[in-house]
């Protein structure tokens, strides 16, 4: 059994490697994006038998338990799923010439790094080895968002790049903070590093040790999750690059990064001298939500626009993590589940808008329910999915994350529904906008591929209304383990 | 007492207030003309001006619709129907329990909704005068008087007219601040709502100050006769409203089968009643002069705060 | 561990913290880069002192891809860099060199204080060790925040990764720590590259910024 | 097949319905089919609901495992439930057939049909839901939809704008109701009805949940001051759907309140009650002034809902005052007055709107100033509008009187409460309630003397024909519905009692027993009305006397020119005009309360241009509320729009300057 623990895991973060070097090499823009979907595909089948198969003991490197299961199939499944809207959208733009098949050839290799860099964090059993794999999806992420090689492509690239490596570096800090924390207990060397063993002994762990830690490794790894204030790279890099890596920073790099900070989280919990880390991420996620969603109103660019939102479902995640308890944590777990599937639907019907329109201003989108009704309304409900409306699966998150909050924290409570508000306000104004009114601009019949599109608007549909019994399950062990 | 009795009453009284009516109209124009040192128009002039209006050819605007011929109809029967239910001399009648005070003050708001209406169907300027001001008069008017019923209602512990007549006429009823009040207000009201001067001029055809008048400027012949009888009709209930509120002694109960005399005496009173207040209707019309339209609001505003304070008031002393 | 061992890592810890100090203290370009190379000589001989009294020779390699690369090759690029662009001689400032040094006094107060707090459970190597890394750390961040150019910043940004090597080489037995130099080498020489690639010469936003600065308004 | 499993299958149908329609876009048929289809399914629901108050059937509950995981997915089926569907049912039923024949009428029938029979489902559910997240759920999607069917006419910018502050304030609501939600469920998450009902509360949790559904379907309903948004949207909907709109949707947003309020929440401490009292008796003033300001055909109406919203909201906090202190026959009474009145507004509005369509679809305009003279040209729908006017202006004999008479009876129970504060304001809430009432007869004077009385003002109102004949049927049925709950008032207490009964645990005395169809809520020396007498009464007596005059005086009929105190002007522009109309009050009230301005541009002596006068009238809510709001979000996003454009040193300053507060933070918490 757990040789095919082992093969399956070696599958997950093998099989984008490989096909990474093979990308590299492969000329032909036709085979690569199709060898791009069939190695996410393959991912993705590996990472949904991990939920058949029954999980052995985590090993020095590798872990697979409740918690990162819920991450490895999210990010396996959107990660194939971008791929083969990768394919539609990229023939498009090597049509019209923004990317040249060189460039084409890099990108899809730094596809598939991008996707080992994130199955390999989510799968490691090592904080370090987390660490590494962390950093080289994003800066694979920062060769993909400068790819366009525009001015503000490379600002954007650049900006990511320094905030990112600044991010890094504390990250690092915090690690090895851990480490120390760890060592006098388990030991010097690989043991003091291995998250099972760190878990089960965090309680004899220096406090204060592990309070500095968090702080460096909630600024670290919070920078990737995009929490005000350290979000600054990411609306330029979702505006700058393609729009495939937009769906997929948006809907799988955050999650890493938010994974790791929940393992630590997770560590602080299990120490009971050290800090409760809830009331800091409850502060960071109100402030990430309302700052976000004021800054939504003033937005142009399309892309900009849902970068916003996804720094304020950020917000809201880490709120809900950071108020605990199995009804919120259930609920930020849901709700992190729904962003990733309905940011990056989003992302792939403003793909192909914003293709048509030649244009990702705002004011160059109108009327898109009477040119393009399909794109029209399935941007629409896309948008209502992320503004939290019911049928979709984010309403029942934000329903557990507001009545179980208000409860306990009544003020806070009142702060995430302001902040929910404003960023409703924002978002159904640019809504109306794009959906209504005369169509403007190229009325071309689109040629888009809309099956990733309604593959997950469909799931969200589908989670609003009915939750599978066995997910339920799952989801509430990871809640109890969040604690 | 049988049904046959009863219905027969009820007939009676039925019969009473439309004779009646044009007669009071004549009372008040009369003491008008005297206390102006004029001869004034002989006592059954109204009589005489109706049927000649009822004989004439009805003259119809080219654009008059429908409505406009069914209105008069209307108004005469809603008006009618809620004199009929004011007890004048008897209390008790037969369908006195048809509708409460409520339901009469809204039964004249139908009239007067229908009158309305009537002056905007020809389309012309002065009828949307009349119509508009009178809504905004109404508008004022009514309120109050529904704040008059509240006070009444509450001191009686009905809105049935016939019950709170009779409870009024016995013997422990003191006086009560809140009552005099709403007799205040309820003048005023009836003032209004009637088009007597200071708000509306009965006799006016100066366009500009016209109310009533203005609205049914564009009535001739039969329909003509029946607006003015309403009108006559009404104020005759006002002041019968009055009378059996604040000054209830004599009123037959026909519950307790009074006997014919008591009907008779009580018929005999009711006619006093109303050529008192005709008068006293008339000596206060002509000591004071029309207000302009605006000024109108504050007038029955007073209504509307005396009626309110009245209520007020009364929990005040039931309190204590 | 004899005392005397302690002492010496606690004068190499402390001369990197003074290191730094001096390196907030320069307003010339190559000066600063000459500090920042005798940094890189300091933190090697910090992190060879400490392989040889942890007795991790792995720590050998990481001491010598810091002088080899930080002493050697990234401040002769930079100095190239400088000359080749053209880059002000003078290091610009955001605030007056005395304040940012109060602030770094400040700086050092504060994580030495944090740093203390942590009990006896680690040992006091790594705890001066750690209290003098966060020091380098938030000094190399300082660096960062209050200079305007490029390379000047690329200069902090190398002193917090020297500070962030040498809590990881104090920190006994930590695996990865040679992984972990490299990976940052190669992370700089990105960084490096990209200033020279992109031409940037004032300032990490200097891409072209009057140009970019009317497009944002318009367009975001 | 117990009724809530039979009409949650209507409901799933009417809900699947609407996608049915897309993929039947290309027939021709499909219009037709799928109003005739959601008419009948609406008028199942009706009948099974009309089944519970009349036959007494029982009640029945259903959970089904969809929604909340560890929930489920309740349903309810009980007297409150029935009596609102048997309202939706009615209005839903009626509006889809009068959309037979609307419907053709419209430009891009597909924006139309794929929602409106999910809109109905989606009402069911709400009416339906017994936890709180499928309440929610459905209450949302009900907003979605409806908001879907407002932009129908999307190319006109204000539809747009009224789109997007329906949604904001849909959002709100909800939010508002998720809150009470939270509350009610602890924060262990008890969210089906059955274990909120049982809870335990504080007054003053209570009280905060009672101003939190305030918030919540106060929003929905249109309670002043969280009105803003329904005379934008409901007019900007095509008719049809602002029947629905005005005449159910508000309903379903009442049936949240009384449910909540009600029913989870029990009888609430008697200090809570005035605020509802004096919320709804204002909101009626305020919204039917309003009305009476409004040029707009189907605004007026809009903001005549406002009011009616307030009517009956009014009536249900005089039930909480009463309830409250143990007065359950008074408190009875007032909410039969309630209820009785959400009947009557479904009826009379559904009917003025369904006219206001009518009106439109003849002469292509909503404007007031641009009609007139429809009673010429479309005889039946403006006789069927006019019935819809005095029952609206709650004028006996017809069921707008009825509720309304009631409701003071309500009213006059005061005395028996033992609370001076109340026993002072309900009387004075009484005499606004009058005063609304009063001004709604010079609103609907004014509507219906101006639109279709007169003479034509433009050349499409003089055109105009009458409509098709599903229209007038449809308009025809509430017309009649409007007579029959008039004169029949009994027959509609005697539905309610059960709903009375099962919430308040008292109910009115049986009204179908009593001689001439009268009503008497307490006992006959009290108060009693028989609206058919009146009627009859009426009838008979404007016959008789027509008939005497015609027989014995004259009945001759001559045409002739308008008189017009001899200055005829042929002209139908000298004619009143809605402004004109409106002048006296909005000087008496306008000025003061709604902030109206009158400027007079005059010409200088010898300037031959005409002088103008431009009138304002602009809510002040809207005004002072929601602008200064707006405005102050915008403000500050645009000051905090700087952050977008930093450059990357001051970013990281920002990092830094987190992480030293951070670090410090632990320093002086350690």
């Amino acid at each position: 059994m757990s040789g095919v623990l082992q093969n399956l895991v070696a599958i997950i973060i093998g099989v984008p490697i490989v096909s990474a070097g093979l990308l590299a090499l492969l000329p032909g823009y036709w085979l690569s994006a199709r060898l791009n979907i069939l190695a996410c595909l393959v991912t993705l089948l590996a990472a949904l038998s991990l939920l058949l198969t029954a999980r052995p003991p985590a090993g020095p490197y590798f872990l697979i338990d409740d918690l990162n299961i819920v991450f490895i199939v999210l990010n396996t499944f959107v990660g194939f799923s971008a791929a083969t809207f990768s394919a539609s959208y990229t023939n498009h733009e090597l049509a019209i010439g923004r990317l040249t098949p060189t460039y084409l050839r890099f990108y899809h290799a730094m596809y598939q790094v991008m996707m080992f860099g994130m199955n390999l964090a989510l799968v490691s059993n090592n904080i370090g080895l987390m660490w590494v794999a962390v950093e080289l999806a994003t800066l694979s992420t920062v060769l993909m968002v400068g790819i366009y090689r525009t001015h503000e492509a490379l600002e954007a690239a650049w900006k990511y790049f320094i905030l990112g490596s600044v991010g890094i570096a504390l990250a690092l800090f915090g690690t090895i903070l851990v480490y120390l924390a760890a060592q006098p207990v388990l030991g010097e060397g690989q043991g003091a590093m291995i998250w099972t063993s760190l878990l089960t002994q965090a309680n004899s762990f220096d406090p204060a040790l592990l309070n500095l830690a968090f702080v460096f490794l909630l600024l670290g790894y919070g920078t990737k999750v995009g929490l005000a204030p350290l979000h600054a790279w990411l609306p330029d890099a979702h505006a700058e690059g393609p729009t495939p890596i937009s769906a997929v920073l948006s809907g799988l790099l955050l999650n890493v990064a938010l994974y790791a900070v929940l393992r630590f989280k997770m560590l602080m919990t299990a120490n009971d001298r050290a800090l409760d880390p809830g009331p800091m991420m409850v502060v960071m996620g109100l402030l990430s939500l309302i700052f976000a969603a004021l800054m939504l109103y003033r937005r142009r660019d399309i892309k900009r626009l849902f970068a916003y939102s996804s720094i304020e479902h950020m917000g809201i995640i880490v709120f809900a993590f950071g108020m605990g308890g199995p009804l919120a944590n259930f609920a930020g777990l849901l709700h992190m589940v729904m962003h990733s599937l309905i940011k990056s639907s989003i992302f792939f019907s403003v793909g192909h808008i914003a293709q048509i329109k030649g244009s990702q201003q705002i004011s160059a989108i109108r009327g898109l329910t009477q040119s393009h009704p399909v794109l029209g309304w399935g941007l629409a409900s896309g948008v209502f999915a992320i503004a939290g409306m019911p049928p979709f699966g984010m309403f029942m998150s934000e329903f557990l994350i507001v009545t179980s909050t208000f409860e306990r924290q009544p003020i806070l409570a009142l702060l995430l529904v302001l902040g929910i508000l404003l960023a409703l306000g924002a978002l159904v104004l640019r809504l109306i906008g794009f959906i209504f009114g005369e169509p403007t601009g190229e009325l071309k019949p689109s040629e888009a591929y809309y099956v990733p599109l309604f593959l997950h608007m469909s799931l969200v549909l589908m989670a609003g209304i009915y939750l599978p019994g066995q997910m339920v399950v799952w989801f509430q062990t990871v809640a109890a383990l969040l604690g | 007492m049988g049904l046959t009795l009863a219905v027969l009453i009820q007939g009676l009284q039925m019969l009473l207030v439309v004779a009646v009516a044009p007669m009071l109209v004549s009372v008040v124009r009369k003491v008008k003309s005297r206390l102006t040192r004029k001869q004034g128009a002989p006592l059954v002039q109204p009589y005489r001006d109706l049927i000649r209006l009822m004989r004439k050819d009805v003259v119809l605007a080219e654009n008059a619709s429908w409505l406009f011929r069914v209105v008069p109809y209307l108004v005469f029967a809603a008006t009618w129907v809620a004199a009929a239910l004011i007890p004048t001399f008897a209390t008790g009648l037969q369908f006195s329990w048809t509708a409460d005070l409520i339901a009469i003050v809204a039964l004249l708001g139908s009239a007067r909704f229908f009158l309305a209406l009537a002056g905007m169907d020809v389309g012309t300027s002065f009828g949307g005068i009349g119509s508009s001001r009178e809504m905004m008069i109404a508008s004022m008017a009514e309120p109050a008087m529904m704040l008059i019923v509240f006070s009444l209602a509450l001191i009686a512990g009905s809105t049935q007219l016939s019950t709170a007549v009779q409870f009024l006429a016995s013997p422990h009823v003191g006086l009560r601040v809140s009552l005099g009040m709403a007799l205040v207000a309820l003048v005023i009201v009836a003032l209004a709502e009637n088009a007597r001067i200071p708000v509306d001029n009965p006799t006016t055809h100066l366009e500009l100050t016209m109310v009533h008048e203005a609205m049914v400027l564009e009535y001739s012949g039969r329909h003509l006769a029946m607006i003015e009888l309403s009108s006559a009709l009404k104020l005759l209930l006002y002041i019968s409203l009055i009378g059996c509120i604040f000054v209830p002694w004599g009123i037959a109960d026909s519950d307790a089968n009074a006997s014919f005399a008591a009907y008779v005496v009580a018929v005999l009173l009711y006619l006093i009643k109303l050529s008192v207040g005709g008068v006293v209707l008339a000596v206060f019309e002509t000591s004071i002069a029309k207000m302009r339209v605006f000024r109108v609001p504050n007038f029955v505003g007073i209504a509307l705060m005396l009626a309110l304070l009245g209520t007020l008031l009364l929990f005040v002393s039931m309190s204590l | 561990m004899g005392t005397l061992a302690f002492d010496i890592a606690h004068l190499l810890a402390g001369g990197l913290l003074l290191v730094s100090f001096m390196m907030i203290y320069q307003d010339r370009m190559f000066a600063l880069l000459h500090v920042f190379a005798f940094h890189a000589v300091v933190l090697s001989l910090s992190v060879a002192w400490q392989a040889y009294n942890q007795g991790a020779p792995h720590l050998y390699v990481t001491a010598a891809i810091a002088l080899v690369f930080k002493a050697a090759i990234i401040p002769i690029a930079l100095r190239r860099i400088v000359k080749q662009l053209g880059v002000h001689r003078e290091v610009e400032t955001v605030v007056g060199v005395g304040v940012t040094m109060l602030a770094g006094i400040g700086l050092s107060a504060l994580s030495i204080v944090l740093m203390l707090r942590v009990t006896a459970h680690a040992d006091a190597f790594a705890r001066e060790d750690l209290a003098f890394a966060l020091s380098v750390v938030l000094l190399g961040l300082l660096m960062m925040v209050t200079r305007r150019n490029a390379v000047s910043q690329v200069v902090g940004f190398m002193s917090l990764e020297n500070g962030l090597i040498l809590a990881a080489a104090g920190a006994k037995g930590m695996p990865l720590v040679v992984e972990i130099s490299v990976a940052f080498s190669v992370l700089i020489a990105f960084i490096v590259i990209g200033v020279f690639l992109f031409r940037i010469r004032e300032r990490f936003d200097s891409v072209d910024v009057t140009a970019i600065d009317d497009y944002r308004e318009v367009h975001r | 097949m117990s009724a809530v499993e039979f009409e949650l299958l209507v409901a799933a149908v009417l809900l699947v319905l609407g996608p049915v329609a897309v993929f039947l876009r290309r027939m021709s048929w499909v219009s037709s089919f799928i109003y005739a289809s959601s008419g009948g399914l609406c008028a199942l629901i009706a009948s099974v609901g009309a089944a519970r108050l009349v036959a007494r059937t029982g009640d029945s509950g259903l959970t089904l495992p969809l929604g909340l995981p560890w929930i489920g997915s309740h349903f309810q089926f009980d007297a409150l439930t029935a009596f609102f569907l048997v309202i939706l049912g009615i209005g839903g039923a009626v509006v889809s057939l009068y959309g037979i024949g609307y419907g053709r009428h419209e430009h891009d029938p597909m924006r139309v049909l794929a929602f409106y029979p999910s809109f109905l489902g989606a009402m069911t559910l709400v009416l339906l839901a017994a936890d709180a997240f499928t309440f929610l759920l459905s209450w949302e999607v009900m907003s979605l939809l409806s908001w879907a069917l407002v932009l129908t006419h999307h190319q006109e910018t204000n539809t747009r704008t009224a789109g997007y502050v329906y949604l904001v304030m849909a959002g709100f609501g909800t939010m508002a109701l998720l809150l009470a939600f939270g509350l009610l469920a602890g924060s262990d998450g008890h969210y089906a009805f059955d274990t909120m009902r049982g809870a335990v509360r504080s007054p003053t949790l209570a009280a905060v949940i009672l101003g939190l559904m305030l918030l919540g379907a106060g929003s929905k309903a249109g309670l002043v001051p969280l009105h803003v948004w329904l005379p934008l949207a409901h007019p900007a909907a095509p008719s049809h759907v602002s029947a629905l709109m005005s005449a159910v949707m508000t309903k379903v947003a009442i049936y949240g309140f009384i449910r909540v309020v009600f029913d989870l929440l029990g009888p609430s401490a008697w200090w809570a009650s005035p605020v509802v009292i004096l919320m709804g008796a204002l909101t009626a003033v305020f919204g039917i002034l309003l009305a009476m300001m409004e040029r707009d055909l189907k605004r007026a109406l809009a903001y005549s809902t406002i009011e009616n919203i307030g009517v009956i909201f009014a009536a249900l906090g005089l039930a909480m005052a009463f309830r409250a202190n143990g007065l359950t026959a008074a408190a009875a009474l007032a909410f039969t007055a309630a209820l009785f009145h959400v009947f009557n507004h479904m009826v009379f509005k559904s009917l003025l709107f369904m006219g206001a369509g009518s009106v439109l679809t003849a002469t292509g305009t909503r404007d007031l100033d641009q009609l007139g003279g429809l009673i010429h040209r479309m005889p039946i729908t403006s006789f069927l509008v006019l019935v819809g006017a005095v029952a609206i202006s709650a004028l006996p004999p017809l069921n707008g009187f009825a509720s309304e008479w009631l409701m003071f009876q309500a009213v006059l129970m005061s005395p028996a409460i033992p609370q001076d504060a109340l026993q002072l304001m309900i009387p004075a809430a009484g005499g606004l309630l009058a005063l609304a009432a009063a001004l709604a007869a010079a609103a609907f004077v004014r509507i219906y003397g101006i639109g279709f009385l007169g003479r034509a003002r433009s050349p499409a109102a003089q055109t105009a024909v009458d409509v098709d004949r599903f229209s007038l049927m449809a308009m025809g049925t509430m017309a009649v519905l409007c007579v029959l709950a008039g004169i029949l008032p009994g027959m509609v207490i005697d539905a309610i009692s059960p709903v009375a009964k099962a919430v308040l645990g008292g109910q009115l005395p049986l009204q179908t027993h009593e001689a001439w169809f009268m009503i008497v809520p307490i006992a006959e020396g009290r108060s009693s009305y028989s609206g058919m007498l009146v009627l009859l009464f009426i009838a008979v007596s404007a016959s008789g006397a027509a008939w005497a005059v015609h027989r014995f005086a004259s009945h001759r009929l001559r045409r002739a020119p308008a008189w017009d105190c001899g200055f005829p002007d042929p002209t139908p522009a000298t004619q009143y005009s809605a402004g004109g109309f409106a002048q006296p009050l909005r000087r008496v009230l306008g000025t003061n309360i709604l902030g109206a301005r009158e400027v007079v541009v005059m010409p200088e002596p010898g300037d031959p241009s005409p002088a103008r006068l431009t009138v304002t009238v602009d809510d002040p809510i809207w005004h002072n509320i929601y602008s200064p709001m707006g405005a102050v979000v915008i403000y500050v996003a645009t000051k905090m729009n700087g952050l977008q454009f930093l450059t990357i040193r001051r970013y990281l300053s920002l990092v830094f300057l987190l992480l030293i507060a951070l670090l410090v933070g632990l320093m002086l918490w350690a």
